[in-house]
Formats: structure tokens, C-alpha cells, sequence
């Protein structure tokens, strides 16, 4: 029997909001499965089963603090979350201060900035996508205006306010931007009317949940609007087609690994058992597959890291290895010089999706620095 | 016709009846007087099923009925005008009024039934559809009364009808009972505070004091007796 | 401003449904019903489960979503909240019951159906254009009738029926209605069953429209409490009213007030507020006390 | 001498309803005044305007020269003039001892601050509240029930719970609404002479409201006869027993059959 | 003493010395160290769950706690992050402004009974994090993060309180902290329950007009308790937020102000110490459920339901019977 390595996670799964922190438990739980049938993960010179501790902070900062808590009880160094911006900023003085590297879905910037120094973003920030997609709609589709539509929380209207600021930038003429709607909203008509009234050519859903999504696009699609919709967070086709249909086929938003142009034959694997172990895929997945790989493949790279998150640290900066998800010679390597001025995010390409019914289809990819 | 025997009855602790024996003959009418605190809505609270005896039995017809449903007892034929009235205070006097026929199912004769009730209490014609929470007290009593009747009770309960009405409707309230039981021939187990009414317009009368019956007599003869004249009539008027 | 009209109209008739079903449960039993929205999503799911997965034909599984919840109504009221209401010495208590009932279905539908958005096929296709004055899917406009016909069906059965008068009865006081010989113990579970059996109606007929997913249940209750608190709680009027109103301050709020961006929920709620400082009863409600 | 109490004109309308229509009258310092009337005549509408527990729509109280009409009902409490309720309106879960002592919250002399640090006055206060409550009750003949819960108590010793909390407050003007509903002559009876020797031993002015007629006419001293929300008649019981709109509104004539 | 008896004295004595030496000598010798969060957290959310016990005592139900603990938590956070307090301070000065906004709040609300009150402050949770969300001073949806530690505070230069950032371990330092907050507040409770001004609260709480017909102002005794109620909402929010360093419109929710009266509730509303057992039991209660991953919630809500099946009047009422009042 191979010592035990845990790694956590740190994240809502149960309640509203499950679907964000599920979708992420379930990769780092069929890539752990995977890696322990296979007779385990060597770092230095020693065989590691892996195993995933997950808890539940039901998208509570409180909560969050108590998880992280746990996991330095439990010895853990390392911990793939939270998914949510306050639930982020909350646990870290708890992280930096029991030595823990954690790697949240959350965009704030001061949570990657010095003198933060625990935290690494596990995947590509809105104001990162965003510049990158309106770039591409500008060159391609002619795009010149643009409106934003956001959900009234926390996170999707940080995410509104950074792509206002990016299209602005850009040269984009920002038509509306200040239209929100309440997260029970179950009729989405009246929110989008006056939006629509603007006839942007490009509609953008900052932050938008996999749930409201469909319902945005039919929505605006039935209101007669012929524009381009996209999105900055990443989506599940099998959601878009039942809750949208058809209307959905042109929508932009960002993917991650499973895209066929990418996915190498050990991504096609993993969606493979993640579907045998959870019966059902999520395209979400896509950018929660890397966090675990990261970790694993930083401490492999260096094995005191494994107790000491100054090493890990020290390691990331000149951190290189191939990455198994994606064909080619593409490499894992630690990036955020740009945006943080420290390398506190992981690269994952930057996969930009087009919905055509069913499926999605890539329509350029990106790397962010 | 109901046999009331050897009932204890307690709530929590304390014991509201200490083993009361009473009975109602077909067609009569017996009233239940006595000091407040006595017991007697208790009797009624445990002949309707809304209290459980804790020894002894109720027997209606022949039959035990202590220990089953309200409801079960309401359509065995008996009705109670509650203390207090508990009219149904949203809803239109025509429905509090079907209410009380809810045990039946036969249409016309409910229908009957409801007529008959009408023509006895025009006010209540008057205030058809009008909510019953809007009606004034003594129109209140008259509509429950009429409510109790649209069951087509055997034995009618009346817990003291004339709290807080005028003395005028009072009478015509007594009147409206002697009348129920003369021409209906529904039995009538009456409390009343107010003896002397109670003793005029009944058969027989029972006296409780503290959980037991103390006097029980024809009611002509009590209203002439000393003990009943000492301790629930007092002087005249 | 049809447009407007037709909005508040839609959204006013859905939520009036919902609102209906959370009343009825609290004028019978006293309980608020923290688990509604749960209700409302289970019968989403199931609607889901039945139409769009197994292909049975709609109106046959908006019926399965009725029944299941029916039973499931009944079968809480039952063994739940009825015993605890017996048993307790404040009937506030049931509110702890209710919202554990609430986290309670929370987990099952996740374990069940799963953390996904889910939706149907359309029911019907194409959208009804008025010269852009309005414009409404078809599939709306039938949710929309289908919902009104519901509500008048329910207020018929109220009003006209035995059962209804004894629902009432029973929601007025208790202890007359059992001596008008209603069962009072089988006529709550009934009227619990129906106030969850409407809950899964609306979910039933929503999910062709806004897809269901597990995150709906908690906000739909506190709409729901909205519509109850606008409109009166434990009055039927009251909450069609309520349900009505909300429906339109949210359309013509989004509709005028979008430049504000995040305040149209503000002025909601702070309206609400004032108002209810003004009415503490509601529109149609009894004074609580 | 100018009366204790004036009601002067005072109208109150529901809506299109009017309770009570203009009506006025003066009650003078101890006396026993009853209002009577038909159900639904406006007697107890007129009591709650006294104790400001609803405002009038036109017209006034005076007390001592001074209006009490309108305020809130606890500021004319601490005047003085305290009602009691038609429904049984009590503390459920308190016992009658506890109702009793809470309900002399007016003699406080420590203030709220003082009971919670537990100051010297505070627990005399208490003290002297505990006693007097076992006085009361014993005035009252409840020492019997004093630790009853009041939830369990029958009809009769809940209006009689009603007076001692009206009492408690050490009223000068004390409105009792029905207090003898729900008991029988006896008890009736001995009510009566309790509430006139409130009267006499404790300088205490009545006014009652009450449907039970022997009660009435033994315990008061003037009589206020109210039908649709008017006065329709004044004066001493027996005036009252013989006026013809009265009876014919209000008593019904003599009936033996059914012995009233 | 206070009019403790000796039994009573013995009892807090003993729960004392649980808490401030029996508990750190437990998590030393099992090395649970992440237990302290949840006690510390246990404790704070034990304190505005007093405050909506107080209002459940004069017969308000108050789902809207979750709403003064954020303001709380913000008026701290700006004042030490923007004026540049001291947050010992700022703490005192966060309850009280939240006192202040309760009672501008409950001028208007307090009136309503019942459901309606429950539901309008259900909704206030609500409307208080919509306005954090849409104001300028609470840095909107993104929040105040990087909030520091509580310094410490010397008058002529003898320390009185400690400075945290210097602490090796702010661990037990906020622990001590919560649970000495904590004891003052059921302290405070405690006392006011047991006065006069308790027993005029018991008397609104069963019949408001009774109560004013022998001159109690309800109006103002209900704005007190009110009050009161939401200083300790503001005081427990206001610590949390010194703890997290962050608070954000989300950092207390509908969600949280339902679990502060589930709090009271489950521990029984009857006692005193009811929602401090109620706290303990919910939210430790989670976090031991931890092991049983994905059916936590299922498991979680089972026993929820299965208690209040059971005791219905709250987990105090095993000791002490129905409907007690200590
Ligand atoms: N729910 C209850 N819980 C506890 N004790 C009760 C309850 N109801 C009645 N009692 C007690 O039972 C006894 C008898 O009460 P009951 O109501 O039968 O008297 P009653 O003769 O109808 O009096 P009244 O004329 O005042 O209505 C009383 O001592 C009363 O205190
Ligand atoms: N809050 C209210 N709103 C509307 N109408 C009311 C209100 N209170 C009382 N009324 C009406 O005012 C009239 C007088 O009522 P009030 O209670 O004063 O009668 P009362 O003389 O005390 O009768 P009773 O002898 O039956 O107690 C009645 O018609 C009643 O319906
Ligand atoms: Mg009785
Ligand atoms: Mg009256």
C-alpha cells in the first residue's frame, strides 16, 4: 500500500450554488481515482495514493475560514478553491498563516498581488478573456458596441466592471452597462428589453451562472436580437441545448479542455471515467481538470514542497512540464507577471467556444501571460 | 338516550370532573347549571370527543362513544353550540350555515333543513351573504344555534348561549330553544349561567359544583328549591 | 407600456400560483412553509423527469408532478408537522421544522437529480410579435393561460366545493370545524397536500419556460413570502392579489428604472416595507396578532 | 364640584359605520356608572376611546380637565384610567400571582436600569409588589388559583383575573367590559359588593359595561343607555328600568314562561 | 450575588473553566487546533443569536439578524480600514451604530406582528446587502478586503488590550475574545430576563394591548429590544470581520439570518441559554458531519428534522421540561 497524499478542496457543493463547486470536486476526484488505479503518483522517491478532502463551505466565507481550518488540522498544504471572491479573500489569512497554497476560482486581484503570496488563480480571469474575445469579434465580426448584462452579486458584477473597463479600452463603445438582474430572476424579458433597445452588436453576459444562461439567450433571441451573445465563464453545452435550443447555436463563451482541436487522448480518458464515476460529464470540468495536475506536477518537481509551501513557491517561477490534456507540445507553467506581477495563476489555454448545436466548436485559442 | 356515567376527566393535573353521572332522555330538555370553574363545559368538551374521559363511559344511543373522533360523534346526531359562539369569522353566513350540514350529503333535504332554519331566524335571512364576523353578538348566537341545527341533531349542546347578550335577544334565544325542542323534537342539553332561565325552560336540571353533580331534580320543583334558590337564583329581580 | 402590461400580466399569473399554495399551507396550519420553493423545484424536476427525459406527453407529467408532490405534502404533514405542532408549546416552532424540511429536500433533489440546469423541449414554438408593441413567446402565453385557468379552478374549489368550505372552516377555527363533524386531522393533511400539489404545479409548467435547477427553491420562497406579505397572509384574494402586484412592480421597475441599474429590487423591498408600516395586515389580510 | 370624567361629543366612525354619534356624558368622582345597551350598540367602542386605545373621530375625554382622548393607551393608563377587556384578554402563560405583579409595573419606583444592575429600590420594589399582589388576591377571594396558569382557568375566574389586573395598576377611573359575563348569581353577587367596596374602600370611580340586568341595576348609581351608537337615556337604575325606549330597545318586557 | 443561587454560581463556574481552560487543554492534548475557528465562530454567531432570542422574547420573530451583523461587520471594516480606528474601538462603535439603524428600521416595522414581521425582516436581510452592494463607502461588490488585525491598546502606556498582528498565534487570542464577548452578552441576558424589564417583555410577548392597558410602553420598550437585539448582531458580525480581514454584501445572508433563529429555536426558546447550545449544536454539528461528504446535508438535515420531531420545544426542554423559563 502506497503512503497516502491529501490534497483539498475547499467549496460550495451543496445548496444553489453546487453546481460550481461540484463540478470541480468530481475532477479532482476521477483525476485522483485515475491516478490511484494506476498504481499512484511518484514525487522524489516515494509512490503517493492520492486522495481528495473535500468540504463543504456552502458559499459561506464563514464556513470557507472553518474549511480551510481543517485542512492544515489534516496536514494539507495544498487546497483547489473556493470558488467565490469572498470566500477567497476570507480564507486567506488563514492559508498564509498555516503555510496552505490554495488555488481559488475567483478573480479579485488583490488575492494574487504582492504581499499575498498564498493564493494562485486556477484558471483564465474574465479581464484576461474578455480583451482576448472583443479583440477577435472586433478583427472578425465587425464588432463596434457592446452592452452588459449582469447578475446583482458580488462576483458577476466585479466581472462587469472589468469588462466594461476592457472594452473601453479596446476602443468599444459600451452602449448599456448598468442592467441587473436578481439571481431568482425566472423571467428574463423585462431585464433584457431595454438592453436590447440599444442594439448592441455584441451582448455580453458577465459572470452569467450555467443556470441563467440559456434562459438570457432565449430571452434576447425571442425579443428579436441578432447580435453576437458571449460570455466569459465557461458552460455546459448539454445545459445550453436543453434550455435554449437552437437559439443558443452562435453563442461565444470560454472552454476549456475537452475541446476536440485540444483534448489529447489522456483528456478523452478522463471525461471517459469522469462520466463512468459521476454518470454524467460537465463541461465546467474543462477548467477544473488543471488545479490538481499543477499541484501534483509542481511537487513532483520538487519534493520538499510537499511540507514546505516555500519551496512550492520558490519552484513556480521557473516551473515547466508537459501537459498531458492537451495535444501538441503544450506545457503546464505558472504565469500572472502581467496582471499580477507574480506568477500566481496557472496557464490553461484560453479555449474560445462557439455553441453550434450541441456542441461546441473552437474558434481560436489563446495563451495569457 | 345519552348516558353520561361515572366520567373522570382531567387536564394536565388538574381534575375537572371527579365521576359525573347524567343522563338526557328522548325529547327532553335538561339544563346543567353551577358555579363557574364547576365542570360543566368539561361534560360537554368530553360528550363531543374534543375532551377524552379518563374513566368512565358516554353512551349515546346504545352505543360507546367515548374515546372516538368529534367528527364521528356530530354525525351520530350530535351537535354542540361551542362557548363563546366560534362562529367561522370569513366566511358568508350562508356558508358558515352549510357548514353545519357538512356530516349530510343529501342536497334538497339540507336544503330543507335550511329553510326551515331561515323561516325560524329571519334575521338571518337578512344577513345572508354578509361575513359572520360582522354580525353583532346576538345575531352571532342565532347563526351558530341555526348552524348546529343544520346538522339534524338528535341531542343539541348549548354552551351558555346568552353570554354577553342583551336581555332582550336572550329571550328571544329561549324562546327560540323551547321552540327547537317542542317542535323538532331535537333533545337539548343546556349550560347556563343565568339559572333561573335555564330552569324555566327545561325538564330536568342537574347542579354541579367542582366536578360534581350536587343537586339533580325536575326543573319546576328546583326552581321553588331552597338550595338552588340559595346558591344559583338569589333574591328577585 | 403593452408590453409592460403583458409582463406583469405573465409574471404576475405565475407567481400568484405560487404564492396560493404557500397561504393556503399557512392559514390551515400556521406554518410557513420555509420548504415551498423546494416543493416548486421537485416539481420541476419531476416535470422534467417525465417530459423531457422519458418522453411522456407534457399534460401527463405536469399530472405526475401534482401527484408526487401531493403525496409528499401529505406524507410531511402527517408524520412532520402535525405531530410537532401537537407536541410544541410555541407554534412558532414549526418554522425550525419547515426550514429543516427546506435543507432536507435541498439534499435530495441534489442527490437525485443532480447540480445541473435543466430544461425541455418547447412546447410550443414561435413568438407572438404585436408590431414589437408586444412580444411574447407562444409557449408563455399558454403557461400564462394555463396558469390562470389553475388559479380559477382553485378559487372554484375553495368557494363552491365541501371541501373547500371545510379547508376553510378548518383555517378559521379549528375546534368549530371539528364539531361541524369535519375530520380536522385528514382535512390539514388535505390542505397541505394541495398547498404542495400547487407548489408542483407551477413547477411543472415553469420548467418548460425557465428550465429548473436546484439553486431555485430558497429565493422562490421568499418571493413567494413577498406576495403573501403584499397581498395578506392566509387570504386567497390576498395572495392573488400579491402575487399580481409583484408581478407588475417587477415589470414596470425593470421596464423604467434600468438606468439605476441594481436598485429596482431596492425599491422593492423599501416599498414593501413602507407600505406594510402603513398596512400591517396586507391588502386583504386579518390583523395578526 | 366639576365631574371626575367628561365625554364630550365624541363620535367614532369604522368606515361608513358609525359606532358611537355624538354622544356625551359626565362621570362624577366615585361614583358607579353603567353603560348598557344592545349588542353592537357602540358600548365597548366607547370604553377603548376612553382608554385611547382607538381615537376618536370627533369629540373628547376630559380628565381632571385635561384631555385623555387620542394619546396612547399606556400614557392615559398612567393617568389612571384603566379598562378591562370584553374578551378574555389575559397573559396565557403566567400565573395570576405573576400577571398580578406585572401588572403594578406603574408603582415602580427603581428605574429599568436600577432592576437590571439589581438595585436596593428594585428589589424592595419587588418586594412590596409580591405583597401587595397577595393582598389583592386574597380581596379578591383568588387565593385559591394564585399559581394557576391563567390558560387553564374556566370562564369565570378569567374575567375576575381581569379585574385584579385592572386593579393592580392602582387605577382612579377602572372601565370594566362585561366583567360578569360567564358567572352565576352567586358569583355575580359577590363581584358586585367586591367591586363596590373597590369603590368605597379605595376611592376607585366604575364604569361598567354589563348585559346582566339584576348586576346593574344593583351596583350602579346612574345608568347610560346606548342603542345604534346613540344615547338614548341617562339616569338613576330605576328611571332606567322603566323607560319605555329602553325596554322596548333593550330589556323585552317580562316574560314567566321562560323566567325572565 | 445578583441573586444567583449557589447552584446556579457552581453550574457558570464550572461551564466557565470548560470554556476558558478545559477546552484549550482538550485541543492541545488531541491537537484539533482547527477547532478553535469553530468555536470562536460558534461563539460569535452565539452572540446575534441572543439578540433574536430577545426578540422572540417580546414575541417578534426576527429573521433579519443576518442583516445587522453585516452592518456591523462593515461600519468595523470602515472605520478601521478607511478612519483609521483602533478596532477595539470600532467593535463598541459597530454595535452601536447597528443599534441605531434597528432602531431607525424598527420605528416603522415593529408593528407588525406575526408572520408579517418574520417575513418583512427576512426581507431586510435582503435589502441591507442590495444596499452594500449599490453604495460607494462599502466599496460595492467588491468589498473591503486586507482589513488588518485588531492592534492593541495601552492607556499611559500600560497594554490593556493585546495587539494581534504581533501574536504568534490569533488563534486563541480570538477565541478568548469571542467567548469573554459571549459571557458578557448571556450575562447581560441573563440579568435583563430575569429583571423587571424581563418580566414586562414576558407580558408583550403574550398580549400587546393587555399590556399596554396597565401602562406599559410597548412602543418603546419594543424599539429597546430591539435595539439591544441588534447591537449584538453588530457586535458578532464586527468580530467576524476582524477574523475573516474581508467582509462582502455576501458575508452574511439570508441563509445566515434563518440559521440565527434556527439557532434559537433548536436550543429552545423557553431558556435563556437556549440558542448558545443552538449555536453549538447547528453549526458544530456541521462540521462534525464533515466525514460523511456528499450526504452531509442529507444526514445533516435528517437529525435536524428528527430532533425537532422529538423535542419540539428545543433541546433544553430535556432537562427542563415544557415550556420553562430559565
Ligand atoms: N385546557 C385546560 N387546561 C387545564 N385546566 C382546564 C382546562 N380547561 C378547563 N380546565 C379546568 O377544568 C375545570 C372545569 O372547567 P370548565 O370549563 O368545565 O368549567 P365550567 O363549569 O364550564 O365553568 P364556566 O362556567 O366558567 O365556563 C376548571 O377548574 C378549569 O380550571
Ligand atoms: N375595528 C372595527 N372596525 C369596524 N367596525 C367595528 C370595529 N370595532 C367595532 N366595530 C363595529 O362597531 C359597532 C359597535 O361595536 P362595539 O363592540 O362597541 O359594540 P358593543 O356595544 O360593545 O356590543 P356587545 O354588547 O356585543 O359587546 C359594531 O357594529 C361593530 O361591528
Ligand atoms: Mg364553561
Ligand atoms: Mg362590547
Amino acid at each position: 500500500e502506497n503512503p497516502v497524499l491529501k490534497i483539498g478542496f475547499v467549496g460550495v457543493t451543496s445548496g444553489p450554488a453546487a453546481a460550481w463547486g461540484i463540478s470541480n470536486q468530481r475532477s479532482m476526484e476521477t483525476r485522483a481515482a485515475w491516478i490511484n488505479e494506476t498504481g499512484g503518483y511518484t514525487i522524489g522517491d516515494t509512490t503517493y495514493d492520492i486522495e481528495i478532502v473535500s468540504f463543504d463551505d456552502q458559499k459561506d466565507p464563514k464556513r470557507a475560514i472553518a474549511g480551510m481550518e481543517k485542512m492544515a488540522q489534516e496536514g494539507i498544504h495544498y487546497v483547489v478553491g473556493p470558488n467565490v471572491d469572498d470566500g477567497a479573500a476570507a480564507v486567506r489569512p488563514v492559508a498564509e498563516s498555516n503555510g496552505i497554497m490554495y488555488f481559488p476560482y475567483a478573480f479579485p486581484k488583490s488575492l494574487y498581488e504582492a504581499p499575498a503570496s498564498n493564493a494562485v488563480l486556477g484558471m483564465v480571469a474574465n479581464y484576461q478573456s474578455g480583451p482576448a474575445i472583443y479583440k477577435y469579434l472586433m478583427a472578425e465580426e465587425g464588432v463596434k458596441t457592446v452592452a452588459f448584462v449582469a447578475a446583482n452579486e458580488s462576483d458577476p458584477l466585479s466581472q462587469r466592471d472589468g469588462g466594461v473597463e476592457a472594452a473601453k479600452a479596446l476602443g468599444l463603445e459600451v452602449v448599456s452597462d448598468n442592467v441587473t438582474y436578481q439571481v431568482d430572476t425566472t423571467d428574463f424579458t423585462p431585464v433584457l428589453t431595454p438592453v436590447m433597445r440599444a442594439r448592441p452588436d455584441l451582448l455580453v453576459l458577465s459572470g452569467v451562472s450555467p443556470a441563467n444562461a440559456p434562459q438570457l439567450i432565449r430571452s434576447a433571441r425571442e425579443l428579436g436580437y441578432e447580435g453576437i451573445i458571449s460570455t466569459e465563464t465557461a458552460q455546459d453545452a448539454g445545459v445550453l441545448a436543453e434550455g435554449a435550443g437552437d437559439l443558443a447555436n452562435g453563442f461565444i463563451s470560454v472552454g476549456g479542455a475537452s475541446t476536440p482541436e485540444l483534448a489529447s487522448p489522456a483528456m478523452n480518458e478522463f471525461v471517459q471515467r469522469y462520466t463512468d464515476m459521476f454518470g454524467e460529464y460537465n463541461d465546467e470540468s474543462n477548467t477544473k481538470v488543471y488545479a490538481l495536475e499543477y499541484i501534483l506536477e509542481t511537487l513532483k518537481a520538487d519534493p520538499a514542497a510537499i511540507t514546505d509551501v516555500n519551496a512550492f513557491q520558490a519552484t513556480m517561477d521557473t516551473f515547466e512540464a508537459p501537459n498531458p490534456f492537451m495535444n501538441g507540445d503544450a506545457k503546464l507553467r505558472y504565469v500572472g507577471m502581467t496582471s499580477f506581477g507574480q506568477k500566481r495563476q496557472v496557464a490553461v489555454p484560453l479555449v474560445v467556444n462557439v455553441y453550434q448545436n450541441g456542441t461546441f466548436e473552437t474558434l481560436f485559442v489563446a495563451e495569457v501571460d | 338516550m345519552l348516558d353520561f356515567k361515572d366520567v373522570e376527566l382531567y387536564y394536565d393535573h388538574v381534575y375537572a370532573l371527579k365521576g359525573v353521572s347524567l343522563n338526557v332522555n328522548q325529547g327532553e330538555t335538561v339544563a346543567l347549571i353551577g358555579a363557574n370553574g364547576a365542570g360543566k363545559s368539561s361534560i360537554l368538551r368530553a360528550i363531543t370527543g374534543l375532551a377524552r374521559p379518563k374513566s368512565g363511559s358516554v353512551t349515546f344511543e346504545g352505543a360507546r362513544v367515548d374515546g372516538t373522533d368529534p367528527s364521528d360523534i356530530v354525525r351520530r346526531g350530535i351537535a354542540m353550540v361551542p362557548e363563546g359562539r366560534r362562529v367561522f369569522p370569513f366566511m358568508s353566513v350562508k356558508d358558515n350555515l352549510m357548514m353545519g350540514a357538512f356530516t349530510r350529503n343529501d342536497k334538497a333535504d339540507i336544503q330543507n333543513t335550511l329553510d326551515s332554519i331561515l323561516t325560524r331566524f329571519p334575521r338571518l335571512k337578512e344577513r345572508y351573504s354578509q361575513a359572520a364576523g360582522t354580525l353583532s353578538g346576538g345575531e352571532q348566537q342565532m347563526m351558530v344555534i341555526g348552524r348546529a341545527l343544520m346538522a339534524k341533531p338528535k341531542l343539541l349542546l348549548l354552551d351558555e348561549p346568552s353570554l354577553g347578550i342583551a336581555p332582550k335577544l336572550v329571550q328571544d334565544i329561549a324562546r327560540s330553544i323551547v321552540a327547537i325542542n317542542r317542535d323538532e323534537g331535537v333533545s337539548v342539553l343546556l349550560v347556563e349561567q343565568n339559572s333561573r332561565m335555564a330552569l324555566s325552560i327545561s325538564h330536568r336540571a342537574y347542579a354541579m359544583a367542582t366536578g360534581n353533580v350536587v343537586i339533580e331534580g325536575n326543573s319546576k320543583e328546583l326552581l321553588h328549591d331552597d338550595r338552588i334558590k340559595a346558591a344559583y337564583l338569589g333574591g328577585e329581580v | 407600456m403593452e408590453q409592460i402590461l403583458a409582463n406583469g400580466v405573465y409574471l404576475g399569473s405565475q407567481y400568484a400560483m405560487i404564492a396560493l399554495g404557500l397561504t393556503l399551507i399557512f392559514a390551515l396550519m400556521n406554518v410557513l412553509n420555509f420548504a415551498h420553493g423546494q416543493m416548486y423545484v421537485i416539481g420541476g424536476f419531476v416535470t422534467y423527469t417525465f417530459y423531457g427525459q422519458w418522453g411522456v406527453p407534457f399534460v401527463l407529467a405536469l399530472v405526475m408532478s401534482c401527484v408526487t408532490l401531493a403525496i409528499l405534502g401529505a406524507l410531511i404533514e402527517k408524520f412532520l408537522f402535525a405531530p410537532v405542532i401537537k407536541g410544541s408549546a410555541r407554534e412558532e416552532s414549526t418554522m425550525l421544522l419547515a426550514a429543516g424540511i427546506a435543507f432536507f429536500l435541498d439534499a435530495v433533489i441534489l442527490l437525485v437529480f443532480g447540480e445541473k440546469q435543466r430544461g425541455v423541449p418547447k412546447i410550443v414554438d414561435g413568438v407572438f410579435n404585436w408590431d414589437f408593441r408586444i412580444i411574447m413567446p407562444y409557449d408563455r402565453i399558454l403557461i400564462c393561460l394555463l396558469a390562470i385557468l389553475s388559479i380559477v379552478a382553485f378559487i372554484g374549489l375553495m368557494q363552491y366545493t365541501k371541501t373547500g368550505r371545510a379547508l376553510r372552516a378548518l383555517a378559521q377555527d379549528r375546534t368549530a370545524a371539528q364539531l361541524m363533524g369535519v375530520n380536522v386531522d385528514r382535512y390539514s393533511m388535505i390542505g397541505f397536500a394541495l398547498g404542495a400539489m400547487l407548489a408542483g404545479l407551477v413547477g411543472g409548467l415553469l420548467v418548460t419556460i425557465t428550465g429548473v435547477n436546484l439553486g431555485m427553491g430558497g429565493p422562490t420562497s421568499i418571493k413567494a413570502f413577498m406576495m403573501v406579505m403584499i397581498g395578506g397572509a392566509g387570504v386567497i384574494s390576498g395572495a392573488i392579489w400579491g402575487g399580481i402586484i409583484l408581478g407588475f412592480m417587477e415589470a414596470i421597475g425593470l421596464a423604467l428604472l434600468y438606468q439605476y441599474g441594481d436598485i429596482t429590487y431596492l425599491l422593492i423591498f423599501v416599498s414593501l416595507m413602507i407600505f406594510l408600516a402603513i398596512r400591517p395586515q396586507g391588502l386583504m389580510g386579518k390583523p395578526w396578532g | 364640584m366639576s365631574p371626575l370624567l367628561q365625554v364630550r361629543n365624541v363620535t367614532k366612525k369604522y368606515g361608513g359605520l358609525t359606532a358611537n354619534n355624538d354622544i356625551s356624558f359626565d362621570v362624577a368622582e366615585n361614583e358607579i356608572l353603567s353603560v348598557i345597551g344592545p349588542n353592537g350598540a357602540g358600548k365597548s367602542t366607547l370604553f377603548k376611546m376612553i382608554s385611547s386605545f382607538t381615537p376618536t373621530t370627533t369629540g373628547e375625554v376630559i380628565y381632571r380637565g385635561e384631555r385623555i382622548s387620542n394619546l396612547r393607551p399606556h400614557i392615559v393608563a398612567r393617568k389612571g384610567v384603566v379598562r378591562t377587556f370584553q374578551e378574555t384578554t389575559i397573559f396565557k402563560s403566567m400565573t395570576v400571582r405573576e400577571s398580578v405583579v406585572v401588572a403594578q409595573h406603574l408603582r415602580a419606583r427603581a428605574s429599568l436600569a436600577g432592576y437590571f444592575w439589581g438595585s436596593k429600590t428594585a428589589k424592595n420594589d419587588v418586594a412590596a409588589f409580591e405583597k401587595y399582589a397577595d393582598e389583592l388576591l386574597e380581596f379578591l377571594g383568588m387565593s385559591d388559583i394564585s399559581n394557576e396558569q391563567a390558560s387553564n382557568l374556566p370562564q369565570g375566574s378569567l374575567r375576575a383575573l381581569g379585574i385584579a389586573i385592572g386593579l393592580a395598576t392602582d387605577p382612579k377611573v377602572l372601565l370594566l367590559d362585561e366583567p360578569f359575563a360567564g358567572m352565576n348569581h352567586d358569583e355575580t353577587m359577590n363581584m358586585v359588593n367586591l367591586v363596590r367596596s373597590v369603590r368605597d374602600e379605595r376611592g376607585v370611580t366604575v364604569m361598567l359595561v354589563e348585559h346582566d340586568m339584576p348586576a346593574v341595576m344593583s351596583i350602579s348609581d346612574r345608568i347610560v343607555v346606548l342603542n345604534f351608537g346613540e344615547k338614548i337615556a341617562e339616569g338613576t337604575p330605576s328611571e332606567i328600568q322603566n323607560n319605555e325606549k329602553v325596554i322596548e330597545a333593550y330589556l323585552g318586557s317580562v316574560d314567566d314562561e321562560i323566567g325572565m | 450575588m445578583l441573586g444567583f443561587s449557589s447552584k446556579q454560581l457552581i453550574g457558570v463556574g464550572i461551564f466557565l473553566f470548560a470554556i476558558f481552560i478545559g477546552v484549550p487543554l482538550v485541543i492541545g492534548a488531541t491537537g484539533r487546533w482547527d477547532f478553535y475557528f469553530t468555536l470562536t465562530s460558534v461563539a460569535l454567531l452565539a452572540i446575534a443569536s441572543a439578540g433574536v432570542w430577545l426578540t422572540f422574547y417580546i414575541g417578534r420573530i426576527n429573521i433579519g439578524q443576518g442583516a445587522f451583523a453585516l452592518i456591523g461587520a462593515y461600519v468595523s471594516a470602515i472605520l478601521v480600514v478607511k478612519a483609521g480606528w483602533s478596532f477595539w474601538i470600532s467593535l463598541p462603535a459597530a454595535g452601536l451604530c447597528t443599534a441605531v439603524v434597528a432602531v431607525l428600521i424598527g420605528l416603522p416595522i415593529l408593528r407588525l406582528r406575526g408572520v408579517y414581521f418574520a417575513m418583512i425582516t427576512l426581507v431586510l436581510t435582503q435589502v441591507v446587502t442590495l444596499t452594500a452592494l449599490a453604495l460607494p463607502v462599502t466599496n460595492g461588490a467588491k468589498g473591503i478586503s486586507n482589513i488588518p488585525l485588531p492592534s492593541g491598546i495601552s492607556v499611559f502606556g500600560i497594554p490593556i488590550l493585546p495587539d494581534f498582528a504581533a501574536m504568534e498565534n490569533t488563534k486563541l487570542a480570538f477565541y478568548y475574545t469571542a467567548c469573554i464577548i459571549m459571557i458578557l452578552t448571556y450575562a447581560a441576558l441573563y440579568r435583563l430576563v430575569n429583571s423587571r424589564l424581563g418580566h414586562l417583555c414576558r407580558s408583550m410577548q403574550q398580549n400587546e394591548e393587555l399590556a399596554s392597558s396597565i401602562g406599559v410602553n410597548i412602543a418603546y420598550i419594543r424599539i429597546v429590544i430591539f435595539a439591544i437585539s441588534s447591537f449584538f448582531g453588530g457586535l458578532g458580525g464586527a468580530m467576524f470581520g476582524s477574523i475573516a480581514q474581508s467582509v462582502y454584501p455576501s458575508s452574511f445572508q439570508v441563509a445566515d439570518s434563518v440559521n440565527f433563529m434556527l439557532n434559537c429555536f433548536l436550543g429552545g426558546l423557553g431558556y435563556v441559554f437556549g440558542p448558545m447550545l443552538g449555536t453549538l449544536v447547528l453549526y458544530f454539528g456541521w462540521d462534525l458531519l464533515f466525514e460523511f461528504g456528499k450526504y452531509q446535508m442529507l444526514i445533516y438535515s435528517t437529525i435536524l428534522i428528527v430532533i425537532i420531531r422529538f423535542l419540539p420545544n428545543g433541546l433544553l426542554s430535556i432537562r427542563f421540561g415544557k415550556g420553562g423559563d430559565k
